[in-house]
């Protein structure tokens, strides 16, 4: 876009953009990211801006405005879901294997099957991780770069518009665990190895000691 | 090795809290019977539905609950006590135990035999209390991830506290293909058809030239009759000296094929003068 | 409803039941009426007040508070319907076959498919004119009065338009394209074999948008 269009067609008011903004949003049922709401509006606009004012605009109303990652989504107010019950979604009960397997790859992301299983103390069922994978909480990341390259798994921004988070670094008690060492893979004392979980069949030597810095960093 | 958690054969597994559930009085082996309510609660702990456990860890974490102090402060060598004698009645009950809760037994074995031990200074790799405190900490570890995935599926979790549009408003999604064709491409395409025609027969229906191949045939037959110098002029075809433009097109023909003849030795080619006339004759023999 | 029951249970504040009605319509896949409104919300609640306090709220917003019928829900305001359209524009290049094709009714038009595919040398596939009728770059002109009548093809307005002609006639002709250096057969700069290429050459071109019949009596 050169200068000349900008002149040709400034963008409109702000108050236009919000309702812009308000309009698109409103009308899906997915998070939009900043890209694909900017897209949408005409040329010039300034999405994030319209995004804070919006936000601001719906603070204590029955519907909210949410970031979910990179994405933005309207989504009622979460004190009145009682009034919601019809509509509530009857989702299968999930196992506490499951629900164990989402926490840690939740927590420790991003970190290989071998990592889950060690943290666990038990094989990783894989209608487990295909479980959560299906229901787009849970996709493969990048590949470790150590011996036999094992796949990662992170947790999706369907997952963050699931549990109501902006990010996984607002994940409940991340800090607190962090700072007790418990997203390490070693005591903070440094210390050996024990033989907990060793699969023979199992290709994946995760590397159990990656420095828990670089967690979400790349999601 | 079996992809899940170990599940000792008796009846449907039971995945539901409690863990612990006493041993229906049918299972109860002869000789077995608790005598007293001390016993007899021990009994209750120890004899535990396996597949209520999601392995050796987790059984680990539920036994240390018994000790009912923080994680951190758990005794190792007890629970290794608990572990083994937990292992040990599932034998006495018959329970076939999976390998990942034997490998562990033998373990902690192992790691009691070296806590109880005077530490050996010439033994290499970790010591006893930093494989204890390893295991602590993975019990730990454990409880931290369960309590956290605990509270994360207590959230106000979309379609349940949170609803999302109900009657999302369709957007018409045209998918406009912009096709891209330049003014050059269709003169490039058409050029490329015109030429295609153009290169077949390329000279034949051009009335107004005289290609090279004509003045060579023409100037191979006559130069045999030339035995004297002779004007260039006057080997044009009949016909082709009053049009300008057939003029050109014969001379420089003309001219070309009497060089190639020239350079063949099969005649000679003279000017006498700047813009002076071209004069061919037969190269004497 | 008793006396009793709403000294128990006192409606919540107006504006706590408008934050209400605002979720319940949110997340409502159809319109709901004022009986189902009313259901939803707790024992005493005025959903008639409530809506019309919403209704009030989003008034020039980008989304507004619609009765449909007997009943109520949120749609994007009128004036922003332009926003639901999200268009996603591709460019893709005009096959060979397509750019012949209209090169030759663009240099021979009124032609009908019996010339273009002389020309080609090949049948001319049915998607192909389509595709440029499609384009408003080709319409159907006149029947050509010869056994059969054959419809012909011609350029259109918008054709020229895209192409930045005035008219068919300010195609280039043969001798243009070859100065021009566009005869793939012969790279520009190369020297002639022959001393062709006089301006007798545009005898053989056809002089653009001269109606073709001469070329093509055969037909």
């Amino acid at each position: 876009m050169t200068e000349t269009d900008l002149q040709r067609f400034p963008p409109p008011p702000m108050d236009q953009q919000e309702r812009m903004v308000e309009a698109v949003l409103f009308a899906a049922a997915e998070p939009m990211s900043l890209r694909e709401i900017t897209q949408r509006l005409p040329v010039g606009c300034d999405a994030p801006e319209a995004l804070q004012a919006l936000r601001a605009r719906y603070d204590g109303r029955g519907v909210q405005l949410l970031r979910v990652g990179d994405a933005w989504a309207f989504r009622t107010a979460a004190d009145l879901g009682f009034l919601m019950q019809e509509q509530t979604v009857e989702s299968r009960r999930l196992s506490r294997a499951a629900t164990e397997t989402l926490a840690i790859i939740a927590y420790h992301q991003p970190v290989t099957r071998a990592e889950i299983e060690e943290i666990r103390g038990v094989a990783v069922n894989r209608g487990t991780l295909d479980q959560l994978i299906e229901l787009e909480w849970v996709r493969v990341g990048r590949r470790r770069q150590t011996p036999g390259r094992p796949v990662t798994f992170v947790v999706t921004e369907t997952f963050l518009d699931h549990f109501g988070l902006e990010s996984a670094r607002d994940l409940p008690g991340l800090a607190e665990l962090r700072a007790a060492g418990l997203l390490e893979s070693r005591p903070p004392g440094d210390a050996p190895l024990f033989p907990a979980h060793t699969d023979a069949d199992d290709d994946e030597t995760g590397q159990p000691g990656v420095p828990a810095e670089d967690l979400f960093e790349d999601e | 090795m079996p992809d899940s958690a170990p599940i000792f054969s008796r009846g449907p597994a039971m995945t539901k809290v409690p863990y612990l559930t006493p041993v229906p009085d049918q299972a109860a082996l002869p000789g077995l019977e608790p005598q007293s309510v001390a016993e007899r609660q021990a009994d209750e702990v120890l004899v535990v539905d396996v597949s209520g456990f999601e392995g050796p860890l987790d059984l680990l974490l539920t036994l240390s609950r018994t000790q009912k102090v923080d994680l951190m402060q758990v005794s190792v060598l007890q629970l290794a006590d608990q572990y083994l004698a937990f292992v040990e009645q599932a034998r006495a009950l018959r329970i076939e135990l999976a390998a990942d809760y034997l490998v562990m037994a033998a373990w902690l074995a192992y790691l009691k035999s070296r806590l109880l031990l005077p530490p050996d200074p010439e033994a290499e790799g970790p010591s006893a209390e930093d494989m204890a405190a390893h295991l602590a900490f993975q019990l730990e570890r454990l409880q931290a991830m369960r309590e956290v995935s605990a509270q994360l599926m207590g959230r106000d979790r979309l379609g349940h506290q949170r609803f999302a549009r109900g009657a999302p408003e369709t957007v018409v999604r045209s998918r406009q293909v912009a096709w891209q064709a330049g003014l050059i491409d269709l003169m490039r395409a058409y050029a490329r058809l015109r030429t295609r025609d153009e290169f077949r027969p390329y000279a034949f229906d051009r009335t107004d030239v005289f290609t090279m191949e004509q003045a060579l045939e023409r100037v191979r037959g006559l130069i045999g009759y030339v035995g004297d110098w002779t004007s260039l002029a006057d080997f044009l075809p009949d016909g082709w000296d009053m049009d300008p433009k057939r003029r050109r097109s014969a001379t420089a023909a003309t001219f070309a094929a009497t060089l190639e003849l020239a350079r063949q030795g099969k005649l000679e080619l003279r000017q006498t003068d700047t813009f002076a006339p071209l004069t061919i004759r037969r190269r004497p023999e």
